[in-house]
């Protein structure tokens, strides 16, 4: 079941959205709702997807059974989509349908409005319709907008719900039949806030950020978060600046964190490059929308991957992590957190505005099972006069923090330096610290996740994904499978030092692989054949700003054979 | 307690006669006499001459980026506001490639001591002009001499608010160090931008040059934005020196609940995640 | 022959160097020197190579015959390099040598000074002393400082320089034996002069950079030719002002380069990707050094190779470009400014200090060679309204510049554009400009030099190079040559598009194949490995920020065996 | 001659009611009035709602990156120093990401009119505040209010030697377009500093917020650098508008040999490689 709510930015979607979304979530189904929106504040043309399942649904579909159109451009642009026994809540004062339309359920959602209190509201009665139709009552929603408005504002939406829901119970009542309901309580979140969420229960103390698209969300998240917790946010005046305050933070003893776009990323290569110099840890989320330049500033895609993986100047061990789903991203934040501590290193975390604003209904995080140790040296094993950058096995020196030990001090260096951080200039000084900084590699290579797989070790076709495509390859995996094909899914979440031992076993048992990417040039099928030698047979790319549907997919691998 | 000497460390790269040794020695002993210990102290710096600077004191350090030594500090400052935080870098640095750091940071007001070592060229690039050089002043990029007005810094400072500012010379010493002294005890960001003969550089801008045009204005009202605003419009034949403007407000941290308490550092205050279960509820 | 004059910063070496040099240019002998110093003003230790040979040597030699030596500290640390024949030239009023060595010829460089008119001029003592040592006459010499110093001076350096002379013809004239001068006419320049020199000649008109070590002397070269040509040199308040002023300039029709090492270029990767989606042809040198971070700013190494391959966020086609020697950069300067208009694209040319700071001798250039298409589109085709983004077979759109065309306007756009340069959003228009971008690729590619190739189609080693080790790589080929090996060297100068017919060809025909490559990671074998699947067999790095020398290549190769 | 109806592209993406509306009208009108064709005005701007002014006049535009309006400007200006150069962005684009650029553009005076939509909020990115946004604004991001004080544009460029400073407010259509052509006429640079209300974002300062506030000084003398800036402190209660300070000074490119003789455009001299090739003479 799939419902689609569009119109003009301002015309309040989100709000449509939000209702519905957590009252289906609140009544035990499974939601998703993803986001589609312009770079403007007003006018133009919104969209969100809401689909329903009894489980959670692991991507949106294309197929629409609902169509709540605020504007005739929602009824033009999507009604191809919208199923012949579709319906379509609109407002016949101001939305009209031709005539041979036969799909309309006509409400006079500002009417209605107006006669609950006022016509700002019309937007509650549309969510009365749609529960209306899908056979549910209005307690649950009008328990949650007491919930979000002061007692007055929620008494007048609730009358608004309910003139919607009674002017469709009157004749279409239960149209659509949805599935049972789960036991399980659920939440239902998006992308940005349980990043911010799981940064926060990770340890994360210091946020310093410049707004941009789509990763601004984790810094509202993280600042009203500020009043009752451990934890400071700054905007800061650049992005440059913004990455230069997380290292002071860090190197002074803060977990702390950095978000930006690609653009803001730029910015900050610099400072990437010295937190790897002076082995600060930090963690960078990088949401990706397409580029380059400003590009689609609200869009999505996969196409920093090159990007992150080689930005700064110089040589340093990172680690890049990505998230399958967004409960994965949940336990991966907290690892980009320990893995920054315990090596000393940036960490990149790379998401996307299609994972930034999926809402999703998903079961409780166990919060016993994020980690926080700072891997800072024990007052009892210093070693007078401390040395930051001390030679060890495994280029790990033990760090001590400005402030820790009476007496000692920290010496943070951004010129090659010995191990007391002094500048050194030294020939043989110089290759042994760089060898002290990519030894650390090793070690962190070992941490690395193997991508997740499902299916069998050898078939028919490997489709190959990273990241937030994981739940739209699942989706065409399972298409396919019902297609008869043998396809197993492999996917990667932890994407550098890209662990390689699975696709080495899997790659040859398959006739046919497919890597399927958010990008033009398929950079992580590049990456593959540079660390393994496998060259993928086909690519499957998609770089017009949307998020994959399964059926596209479904449609390329078959088109190749 | 420390002794001045205790916080110098061994040989430094600049060129003999430079005016950098004069600001190093102020600065071990204000932070002597104010009995700081190396490990309560912070010395954030960029890059140039002057941002060597935490290479030749005892004191924590963190060495960054050209033009970027203040956010760090800012971090810093957020992260642990037990110690005392000094930026100290060259002019290019901070009023070049960090101008941005510059205004913004300012107006935040944190307790950040912020000495600037003002040679009016970049020394450690080789001689090409910085905002403060001098009109007419000739380089091998300044093929013509400079064509753009000097960067003021100080009237910049009074423009973004700043509580404390002050212009030094560094071949006033002891004036030099006083006015470090009064600086390091300014609660919020104070700024002591430091006239500094480079005289393998600046072949304009040299000892006698300063010599001859600093003075001691006989009285300064520090509380009168105004005439610190005239003062610091002051240059050419007189220049002044001296504390132009001192006047407190409320800091940076204390605007932050999770600072203004003073508790422990913020950075390491001890935390264990299943502590934060709730934080889901509201998804609930 | 080899000479090695060391000291301090300040001392006056890169005099000596230049002096002496020069004039054996001038009297027709193969030369160059490299320079080795320290990211300070006075003091430290600093030297310079100057290696002398009937033709111009391919790199330094770390044998040295003759050795200056201004301080102690020069003559301990390359007394061992130092043959058994060989001689040093030091001051025995402020340098003593130990008893037993032999090998000192000590000469009262300041006292002599003096007596000629002052002690600063014991350098030129020292040069006279040189040229008597190599059976030189002093009238060349005596010519150059008369061209560079006001009268007097020269004639007092004149004098210092004779004194020196005398000292030495006395005892040890003709010391050392040279080959037999080159009949032809020489120059004798160095990498940052021959860049700036081809950059002039090629049309470029504006140069916005930021002083960073080892690109400045770029831009101190273009700022000395202000006074009498068409160029204007703005040193910029920051890096991302220096690349978005370039790109303004370009934009409005001037040909213009920015200028800068690893760190500047960090900051310029927004910048670039700017260049990328408005197609606005930009020429960026970037010299690299040894990083992370500020790292090692007067030294070399080639760690910047991937970064400025994927530098920039979203995908745009670029070219990167460098040179296998100075003469070879000559040209290749001005094909990276015909590549950046006919494509309407960013060139990166990856320099490095070696590179730059090397000073060879060389036959004079053929300017006529050099090319100036401006690529812009032609009055009597105009189609009006003009379009920028005009969708063609090729991806290149026809250029016009703003206030070329009376009633046209030429709107260049950071989002994704239509053809006219307006912000869309749809989909479908966005898949097809960035189509249109990448097809760029297609005719670059095919412009791309295929590697320099030096030996047989098969044989015992295939040695591998890129950019400023062409010089080093090939003597270490002759030396292995020598020793019985059927070596061939291949080396690249353009990198990306990266040519691969060539390297296809030959790879399998060799049982042993090697990388060479100033870096800890082996990036330039990562890279051959993605785009064609060969994998080297060895790599031979060199991370310590100094350039190579034959013999390490030499004796790492064998050692491999 | 053009008329202001025909520098005028199709819709824009602006929100109804908002600030920047009357702005575009007001710099068509005073293009047409002072009879710049299209093609002979360069518009640049950078990231915002203000910024996206090159897509809404037919003029030629460069739309760079967010804080980058200036840069590309007086590289423009280099080049062809025959287009009129405009610069058109937000506060936050001209004064928090790009202020590195603004006070060191300034300083070079070149020849650019900036035209500053000050709607003291970041619009395109809903709402955060802005380097002008007035203490308490509270927003999702500063959650209790902003707690730094307002960036003053017109008395940060007095301190940079700006030689044109004006403050507008875009309800009063008629001043502005005005003011604007005073500054498209001056020689060097002119800043312009609008108020322009943002309905969407900022509840703070509305129209009617600013209607009580803006008034027009009975006379200003603006000469008088010392007049000007207390002028431009003026902030509160009363909000002045008008040109505060109006002196000329030697522009950028008078300096440049390759430009002050004020021939073709230096981008596109006709030009043959091969005539440079006494440039290795001195090599030899
Ligand atoms: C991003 C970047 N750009 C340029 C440089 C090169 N650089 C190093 S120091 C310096 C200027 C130094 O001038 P100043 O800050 O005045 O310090 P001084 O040496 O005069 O004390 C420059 C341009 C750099 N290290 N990093
Ligand atoms: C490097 C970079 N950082 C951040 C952004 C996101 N961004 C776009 S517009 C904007 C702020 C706009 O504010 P302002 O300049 O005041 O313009 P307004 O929308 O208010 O007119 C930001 C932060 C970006 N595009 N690029
Ligand atoms: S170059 Fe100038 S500033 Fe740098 S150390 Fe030498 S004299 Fe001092
Ligand atoms: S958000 Fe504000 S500034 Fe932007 S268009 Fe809407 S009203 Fe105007
Ligand atoms: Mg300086
Ligand atoms: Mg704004």
């Amino acid at each position: 079941m799939n419902i689609l709510i569009g119109g003009a930015a301002g015309q309040g979607l989100d709000t449509i959205a939000h209702l519905l979304g957590k009252s289906l979530q609140r009544f035990g189904f499974g939601v998703l709702t993803s986001k589609d929106y312009m770079s403007r504040v007003r006018g133009g043309h919104n969209f969100s997807c809401l689909r329903i399942e009894q489980e959670t649904p692991w991507a949106s579909a294309q197929e629409i059974q609902l169509l709540i159109a605020l504007n005739e451009e929602t009824y033009s642009l999507h009604k191809g989509n919208l199923t012949p026994q579709g319906r379509i809540i609109f407002d016949p004062d101001h939305v009209s349908l031709p005539n041979e339309e036969k799909r309309g359920l006509p409400i006079a959602l500002r009417e209605l409005a107006k006669e609950a209190g006022a016509a700002i509201m019309a937007n509650s009665v549309a969510v009365g319709a749609a529960l209306a139709l899908l056979g549910l009552t209005t307690n649950v929603t009008e328990q949650l907008l007491h919930e979000v408005f002061a007692q007055k504002i929620a008494t007048s939406n609730g009358k608004a719900l309910r003139a919607g829901y009674d002017e469709v119970a009157k004749t279409n009542h239960t149209y659509f039949t949805l599935p049972a309901p789960m036991e399980k309580k659920q939440i239902f979140i998006d992308g940005n806030s349980l990043l911010g969420m799981s940064a926060l229960a990770s340890g994360c103390r210091f946020l310093s950020a410049y707004p941009m698209t789509p990763a601004t969300g984790i810094m509202t998240y993280l600042a009203a978060k500020q009043e009752n917790h451990d934890v400071v946010v700054e905007q800061a005046e650049d992005e440059i600046a913004a990455i230069n305050m997380a290292l002071g933070a860090s190197y002074t003893g803060a977990r702390a964190m950095t978000c930006t776009s690609g653009g803001g990323f730029a910015l900050m290569t610099e400072g990437l490059s010295l937190a790897g110099m002076t082995e600060t840890p930090l963690v960078i989320v990088v949401a990706m929308r397409p580029g380059p330049a400003t590009g689609l500033p609200t869009r999505t895609g996969q196409a920093d991957l090159e990007f992150v993986l080689h930005a700064g100047h110089g040589e340093f061990p990172r680690a890049v992590l990505s998230a399958t789903h967004l409960e994965d991203a949940f336990y991966r934040i907290n690892k980009a957190f320990e893995l920054a501590d315990k090596y000393q290193i940036p960490v990149i975390f790379l998401s996307d505005q299609d994972f930034a604003d999926t809402v999703r209904t998903l079961p409780p995080f166990d919060f016993t099972l994020l980690q926080h140790n700072r891997y800072l040296l024990d007052d009892d094993v210093l070693t007078s006069p401390y040395q930051r950058y001390l030679f060890t096995d495994d280029g790990i020196s033990p760090r001590a923090l400005p402030g820790q030990f009476a007496g000692e001090v920290v010496l943070a260096d951004s010129d090659e330096h010995d191990e007391d951080g002094h500048i050194i200039e030294d020939a043989e000084a110089r290759a042994r610290m760089s060898e002290k900084r990519q030894k650390k590699l090793v070690a962190l290579a070992a941490e690395m996740s193997e991508p997740e797989v499902d299916g069998a070790d050898e078939g028919d076709l490997l489709l190959i994904g990273w990241g937030s495509t994981y739940g739209v390859i699942k989706e065409a995996t399972h298409a396919l499978r019902a297609q008869g094909q043998r396809v197993t899914h492999v996917h990667f979440a932890d994407l550098w030092p890209l662990p390689t031992a699975t696709i080495n076993k899997l790659f040859s048992h398959f006739p046919h692989s497919v890597c399927v990417e958010g990008n033009a040039t398929g950079q992580f099928a590049k990456l593959l054949r540079r660390e393994t030698g496998h060259l993928v047979d086909q690519l499957i790319l998609k770089y017009d700003g949307r998020p994959f549907w399964a059926n596209e997919i479904v449609k390329e691998v078959i088109n190749y054979d | 307690m420390t002794k001045a000497q205790e916080y110098l460390t061994s040989e430094t790269a600049w060129c003999p006669g430079c005016g950098n040794f004069a600001i190093r020695d102020a600065v071990a002993a204000a932070l002597a006499e104010l009995d700081f210990a190396p490990h309560q102290v912070l010395m954030c710096s960029g890059i140039g001459q002057a941002a060597k600077m935490p290479h030749y004191l005892r004191v924590n350090g963190f060495n960054g980026l050209h033009g970027r030594a203040l956010p760090p500090a800012l971090g810093a400052r957020i992260a642990n506001s037990s110690l005392k935080v000094i930026v100290e870098s060259g002019d290019g640095d901070t009023y070049g490639e960090g101008g941005n750091h510059f205004i913004h940071t300012i107006r935040r007001n944190p307790d950040i001591a912020h000495f600037v070592h003002n040679n009016q060229v970049y020394g450690l690039t080789k001689g090409q002009a910085s905002p403060t050089s001098d009109e007419g002043m000739k380089t091998n990029v300044q093929t013509f001499g400079v064509t753009l007005p000097p960067f003021n810094p100080l009237a910049t400072a009074l423009v973004m608010g700043a509580g404390f500012i002050a212009r030094c010379y560094s071949g006033e010493k002891e004036h030099l160090k006083e006015t470090i002294k009064k600086a390091l005890l300014f609660p919020g960001y104070a700024l002591v931008d430091i006239l500094q003969p480079c005289p393998s550089f600046n072949k304009l801008n040299t000892y006698a040059w300063y010599k001859e045009r600093v003075y001691h204005p006989a009285s300064i009202d520090t509380d009168n934005w105004q005439a610190a605003m005239a003062l610091s419009q002051e240059w050419g034949q007189k220049i002044p020196l001296g504390i132009f403007y001192q006047v407190e407000h409320p800091t940076f941290i204390s605007h932050f609940p999770a600072l203004a308490a003073q508790e422990s550092p913020l950075g390491t205050r001890s935390f264990e995640p299943h502590t934060l279960a709730h934080l889901q509820e509201e998804f609930s």
